[in-house]
């Protein structure tokens, strides 16, 4: 019964899923050293947190593992395959999609053109005929209706709400059938129904099987939500563990209370 | 296919040698403007190396003849991939980066194919140029086929263009242009896209330029990589309205007969000059007053709809658009 | 000795060159836009200069201030009334809207002054230094001081003045630099007009140093962008620096490779660094704008 | 598809209006012509980067048109110039001939200035058969591909121009003549056409090659050449200059530098009478050059010319540019074929020009197969304490005159 959960998601099956290690990686920019022997695993079909003060290193950590930074040192591993200086499009490839911190769609194109763009595809063929193909409207369109879009296909990203633009960014990542998805501050700017909702799409997907990471900065949506909770401060990870357990942890604390 | 049907029967109506020329030289650039379209129009990355391409095509062509006995209008083809490789080159070490330096890049390309063509004296003649054999033919002959050939490029191009607006891979070039970083990390390997719409665009170039020495019968540095050439692509495809299907045609097709005729009307000993100027004021107009061209514009009075779409969705029926409307005030 | 004589014609050109790029890196650097008109504006001011000079006999030097004051406001107006607008929609179309402005003044150069080579041709500073086997040409250690002089205000205006650091900070980052409220429209506008005003500036020089034709910017801005790119987009010093390099290697090269091949010596460097380093030999980490 | 829907109207009506139009401008244009008139069609660079001789030139043909039909015509015909502006682009000339061939229905053509613009267009002209007699683009590429219809109107083609200098190079005392010559050049067809002969002549004759370069079009800056050929000991400088601009560039760079060669020959440059003095002033004492004519020169109709001239172009210096002269001797020619052959009958034309020669104000000489010119030479010119004299051949030379050597220092 599962995939009547959210149609036009396919539930990912025990076996193909990888969990991501993040292996010592260091990364600075200029003088500034943004990541330190950052070291940290993200379980296969769960809902993992990445939470930290401002400026801890959390988006960087995000931009290494999604191939935007190249890490200065140590590696990031999917499954047991050490992706790190992969570009971004080739990550995702492997089936990791990411959001962004600051919302983006593509303004001037239409939901449904912005919900084909990820969408997996290879050969000439596919490259050069028509830009959808086969089911892709029929899965676009269950997803947008998942999310509530399904009456915008045809209008411009653009004159979407900003919640509204948010899900559209959730829903088009899902056509790229990702077995791992990166949101980066999904609640952020969101009224508290559109964070519930948010947390019940989230949820449902990873009873598909599908795993998160994700950087948060609302306590309250992460506790909810996550399995596995990872602190970073000052570009390290200080504490990894259930929520409870984090929560108790006395390093967290001072790292909050510090700044 | 209006338009087709009237230009394919043009010459039959005893079109004169001037006309034909002034036809040829029309659908040559349209067909240069439809190729830069395609990277600076759906892509958006501002090429200033397709006049170095036509150059180019025209040397390349020029000594395939003069060396191997190639005909010009045989080889062309062959040409344009030959420039099209060098323009994966070109487009390895420039569009690796995203931003400003590809501008850079193409504009110093067209300089050094240039500068090239003029040092490598042994090769290309140096300034005085490559002088071609005559394709030996009744001038008004002579000039159907040029008139044809050319057509079925500008036609090709289109054909082209449309084909690159329904497909994934413009998809894929328009999204880059709309946010290359939130392309890439939609799964669009940006690079190669890039790379690869470049090539299509060199092509025509190339073939353009490998033509126009076929029929000059005459190659040098100065007229092979005449700069208002360029200026000519960029401005008949913005006017025309950038990232469509027709809008370079049009720029073309309205922009060349109306040059070719101002020195006719114009006195003489200014025209050339006022000629150029009068490019760039339009250029500076277009780009600051109507940034969408005339197609796009006039698209949004006639119908009141945003610009165009990918015309796979263009499906969508008249109720979200009456909708689209009342959102966007 | 061949290769002293070259050095020394090298430094002194390079300094006209760095004035030359100088405003070319500072438009870069505040805007992101590389204003292919700029060596156009050059030209420009040469030909005013020689029209001042030859019409109403005022001294090409002289007619710098003039110059500067006349095409600071013809900048920002530019930038006011044109580019600012099309800044925020689509960098492309500034940068087209350059490429537009350039063929304009080229073409009305072509019209008033026709398309023949001139020179301003000022009667003194025809005289050469002659140290041992060295020649040092008066004219060109009068253009080269005159660089450095201005070059030397543009330095200690971008440094040591509230405007200066707005323009700096802007540079580094337009949001910030209006977080802590900088007029960012504002300072974005003046530092146009301050880019064209220098080229403006090195107009009168480069037209006493060299002749030059209404299509003579297009050399000029390929050599112009082989200078910024070495040194940096956006690095005044390293376009200082960058302009030095490629004044001698050309002088230089000269002396060594055939004269029509030398001109390649700029390319050559535009390519390694684009290859090698795209940030620039002098440019700090670009960091990539996701 | 709605793009294509949309752009089919804007697309259609275009072609349409512009079929109609310049269909319109085609019959239109075509000049009225009562068929006594000949018709002369004429495509010259007015701007762009040759206006200036472009100018020049087109003048002589408008002094030659006043002038023969103030005389009446030809056989009674009155002549009828049609001329456009090429822009200095070739491919404009190219469309711009093709107008005046079909559209303007031209009897006979002129050529415009520049080796560069007759090579694309004498090709249009041989496609339809047409005569194509000019007097500025004379490289040898202009010959190359054997066009019959071709006819340059100059004493001989550009590579003889240096002929007198090498002849008197010949004639000095061996103890005063130049031991190390240099060569620098022009990037311009025209330009190593005159150094390539000038060098193999003197190789011959012993005369070291001290320095041989090309310079590109756009070079400015000449004093590092100046350093080369001083530190190569170069005292005899043959320099493949293409206008005044270059040469007194290069004279400039030469002197800033100290290079100071006994004898300076530039290949253009010091025959533009007042621009060169102004340029240089003392610097321009015993320059040379060739020339294929001088304004002061004696040959039947050359006063005629020069006054018609000046009083249709005066200008305060009361010069008259050679390529007015080249251009109007050019007409010249034309007009003695027509008048010979009583016609316009292209064929008869060029077959009579191949067979006679042709006194013009450039001389009296004919032509071979390729339209070369046969049987005339050129003079070579110095400055002379501020005076422009014939110093060589000295049968020729400005009352005895001899070339200064060596060459006071610039």
């Amino acid at each position: 019964m599962a995939n009547q959960l959210v149609e036009g998601v396919t539930p990912i099956d025990e076996a193909t899923s990888r969990s991501l290690h993040v292996r010592g990686v260091d990364k600075s920019f200029g003088g500034v050293r943004a990541l330190q022997g950052c070291t940290f695993d993200v379980t296969a079909r769960k809902i993992t947190a990445l939470i930290g003060p401002n400026g801890s290193g959390k988006t960087t950590a995000f931009n290494c593992i999604s191939g935007f930074y190249v890490p200065d040192k140590g590696s990031v591993m999917l499954g047991d395959r050490n992706i790190s200086g992969w570009t971004p499009s080739r990550i995702v490839h492997q089936r990791v999609a990411r959001t962004f911190q600051i919302t983006r769609v593509f303004k001037r194109m239409s939901v449904l053109e912005n919900m084909v763009v990820p969408v997996r595809r290879t050969g000439l063929k596919a490259m050069f005929w028509d830009g959808i193909q086969g089911n892709e409207r029929d899965r676009a369109e269950k997803l947008l209706e998942f999310v509530g879009l399904l009456r915008f296909i045809d209008d411009h990203a653009g004159t979407l709400s900003f919640g509204q633009q948010k899900l559209l960014e959730l829903a088009a990542a899902l056509m790229a059938e990702p077995q791992i998805m990166l949101l980066d501050e999904p609640s952020g700017g969101l009224n508290p129904i559109m964070i519930d909702r948010l947390a019940g799409y989230i949820r449902e997907l990873n009873a598909l099987g599908v795993t998160f990471l994700i950087v948060e900065h609302n306590m309250g949506f992460v506790m909810r939500l996550a399995d596995d909770v990872v602190v970073l401060h000052h570009g390290s990870v200080i504490s990894q563990g259930r929520p409870a357990e984090v929560r108790a942890d006395p390093a967290v604390l001072e790292a909050y209370l510090g700044n | 296919m209006v338009p087709l049907v009237i230009l394919v029967a043009l010459p039959f109506n005893g079109l004169n040698g001037f006309l034909l020329d002034l036809l040829y030289f029309t659908f040559t650039y349209a067909a240069m403007s439809v190729g830069w379209n395609i990277i600076g129009g759906y892509t958006g990355y501002i090429s200033l190396a397709n006049l170095g391409f036509f150059g180019l095509g025209s040397y390349v062509a020029g000594l395939m003849l003069t060396h191997l006995g190639w005909p010009i209008l045989l080889t062309s083809p062959l040409v344009g991939l030959l420039c099209a490789l060098v323009a994966a080159a070109v487009g390895w070490v420039a569009l690796r980066t995203r931003g400003p330096s590809f501008v850079i890049v193409t504009l110093a390309f067209t300089f050094i194919v240039q500068f090239l063509a003029l040092n490598l004296k042994d090769i290309t003649g140096g300034s005085a140029g490559l002088y071609l054999p005559l394709l030996s033919l009744d001038p008004l002959l002579r000039g159907d086929l040029f008139y044809y050939y050319m057509l079925g490029v500008l036609v090709l191009s289109i054909a082209v263009a449309i084909g690159i607006r329904r497909s994934r891979f413009g998809l894929g070039l328009i999204a880059i242009r709309e946010d290359e970083g939130k392309a890439e990390g939609s799964g669009i390997n940006t690079s190669l896209f890039k790379i690869v719409a470049f090539m299509i665009s060199a092509w025509f170039a190339a073939v353009a330029g490998a033509v126009h020495a076929q029929y000059l019968n005459y190659i040098d540095p100065d007229l092979a990589f005449e700069l208002i050439i360029m200026l000519n692509m960029i401005v008949m495809t913005l006017l025309g309205s950038r990232g469509t299907v027709w809008g370079p045609v049009l720029g073309a097709f309205l922009l060349f007969p109306l040059q070719s005729y101002l020195v006719y009307w114009l006195p003489s000993t200014i025209a050339g000059e006022v000629h150029l100027a009068l490019l760039g004021v339009v250029l500076v107009l277009v780009a600051r007053f109507m940034p969408n061209g005339l197609l796009v514009t006039a698209q949004e009075l006639i119908s009141r709809r945003p610009p165009p779409r990918l015309e796979t969705v263009a499906v969508a029926s008249g109720e979200p658009a009456q909708g689209r409307v009342r959102r966007n005030g | 000795m061949l290769l002293i004589q070259g050095l020394v014609l090298g430094i002194l050109v390079g300094g006209m060159y760095a004035l030359m790029a100088s405003g070319l890196t500072l438009i870069f650097g505040v805007m992101r836009l590389i204003n292919i008109a700029h060596a156009a504006v050059i030209i420009f001011a040469s030909y005013l200069s020689w029209q001042l000079f030859i019409g109403l006999g005022v001294d090409p030097l002289l007619s710098i201030v003039i110059l500067v004051v006349v095409f600071f406001i013809a900048g920002a107006l530019l930038q006011k009334f044109v580019l600012s607008a099309l800044i925020d929609k689509d960098l492309s179309l500034a940068l087209l809207a350059t490429l537009g402005v350039a063929n304009v003044l080229e073409g009305s150069e072509g019209a008033f002054w026709t398309s023949s080579f001139h020179s301003i041709n000022t009667g003194y500073a025809a005289r050469t230094y002659q140290f041992g086997e060295i020649f040092v040409p008066e004219i060109r250690i009068i253009t080269f001081a005159a660089s450095v002089i201005l070059l030397a205000g543009l330095y200690v205006l971008l440094t040591h003045s509230n405007l200066g650091r707005a323009i700096r900070a802007t540079t580094q980052n337009r949001g910030v630099a209006q977080l802590v409220g900088v007029n960012v429209n504002r300072i974005t506008m003046i530092a146009f007009g301050i880019g064209i005003a220098v080229a403006a500036a090195a107009g009168p020089l480069m037209g006493m140093y060299y002749p030059f034709y209404p299509n003579s910017h297009w050399g000029w801005i390929g050599k112009l962008m082989a200078i910024v790119v070495l040194g940096g987009l956006g690095s005044f010093r390293g376009t200082l620096l960058a302009a030095l390099i490629l004044g001698i290697a050309e002088q230089v090269a000269i002396l060594y490779i055939p004269a029509n091949w030398a001109a390649m010596v700029f390319f050559v460097f535009l390519f390694a660094v684009l290859i090698v380093r795209p940030q620039g030999f002098f440019g700090h980490v670009a960091r990539e704008s996701l | 598809m709605r793009n294509f829907r949309f752009a089919k109207v804007p697309i259609a009506l275009t072609v349409l209006a512009l079929t109609v139009a310049s269909c319109g401008l085609g019959s239109s244009s075509g000049t009225p012509t009562n068929n006594k008139d000949i018709i002369v069609g004429i495509s010259e660079p007015l701007t762009g980067d040759k206006s200036d001789i472009g100018t020049n030139s087109d003048n002589g043909y408008k002094v030659w048109e006043s002038v023969v039909n103030s005389n009446g015509g030809i056989n009674g015909r009155k002549v009828k110039i049609i001329q456009y502006d090429n822009n200095s682009l070739a491919d404009t000339a190219v469309s711009q001939y093709q107008k005046l061939v079909t559209v303007d229905n031209a009897d006979v053509l002129l050529g415009p200035v520049s080796s560069a613009l007759v090579i694309p267009t004498e090709a249009v002209a041989a496609q339809y058969n047409k005569i194509f007699v000019e007097g500025t683009g004379g490289s040898p590429q202009v010959f190359a591909r054997n066009f019959n219809n071709v006819f340059f109107v100059q004493p001989a083609t550009v590579e003889h121009q240096a002929d007198p200098l090498v002849s008197w190079i010949k004639s000095l005392p061996a103890d005063q003549r130049p031991t190390v010559a240099g060569y620098p050049t022009n990037d311009d067809p025209f330009a190593q056409a005159v150094i390539d002969t000038v060098r193999a002549a003197f190789e011959g004759m012993g005369i070291k090659t001290g320095y041989k370069q090309t310079y590109p079009p756009t070079q400015t800056d000449f004093t590092a050449i100046g350093t080369q050929m001083k530190a190569a000991k170069v005292d005899i400088l043959v320099q493949g200059s293409v206008a005044d601009q270059d040469a007194a560039g290069a004279v400039k760079g030469y002197s800033q530098v100290g290079f100071q060669p006994k004898v300076a020959y530039f290949a253009s440059g010091p025959d533009s009478a007042s621009t060169w003095l102004q340029l240089l002033d003392k610097k321009a004492e015993a320059t040379m050059t060739s020339l294929d004519w001088l304004q002061e020169s004696t040959v039947p109709g050359n006063k005629e010319f020069v006054d018609a001239y000046l009083k249709l172009f005066p200008n305060k210096d009361n010069v008259v540019p050679a390529e007015a002269a080249e251009a109007y001797a050019a007409g010249e020619v034309l007009a003695a074929a027509i008048k010979a052959t009583g016609g316009v009958d292209n064929a008869k034309l060029i077959t009579w020009l191949h067979a006679n020669k042709v006194q013009s104000v450039e001389g009296n000489f004919g032509w071979d197969a390729a339209g070369r010119p046969q049987g005339g030479t050129f003079d070579m010119i110095q400055w002379q304490s501020g005076k422009l004299v014939i110093a060589w051949p000295a049968d020729v030379a400005t009352n005895g005159t001899k070339p200064v050597i060596p060459k006071p220092s610039w």
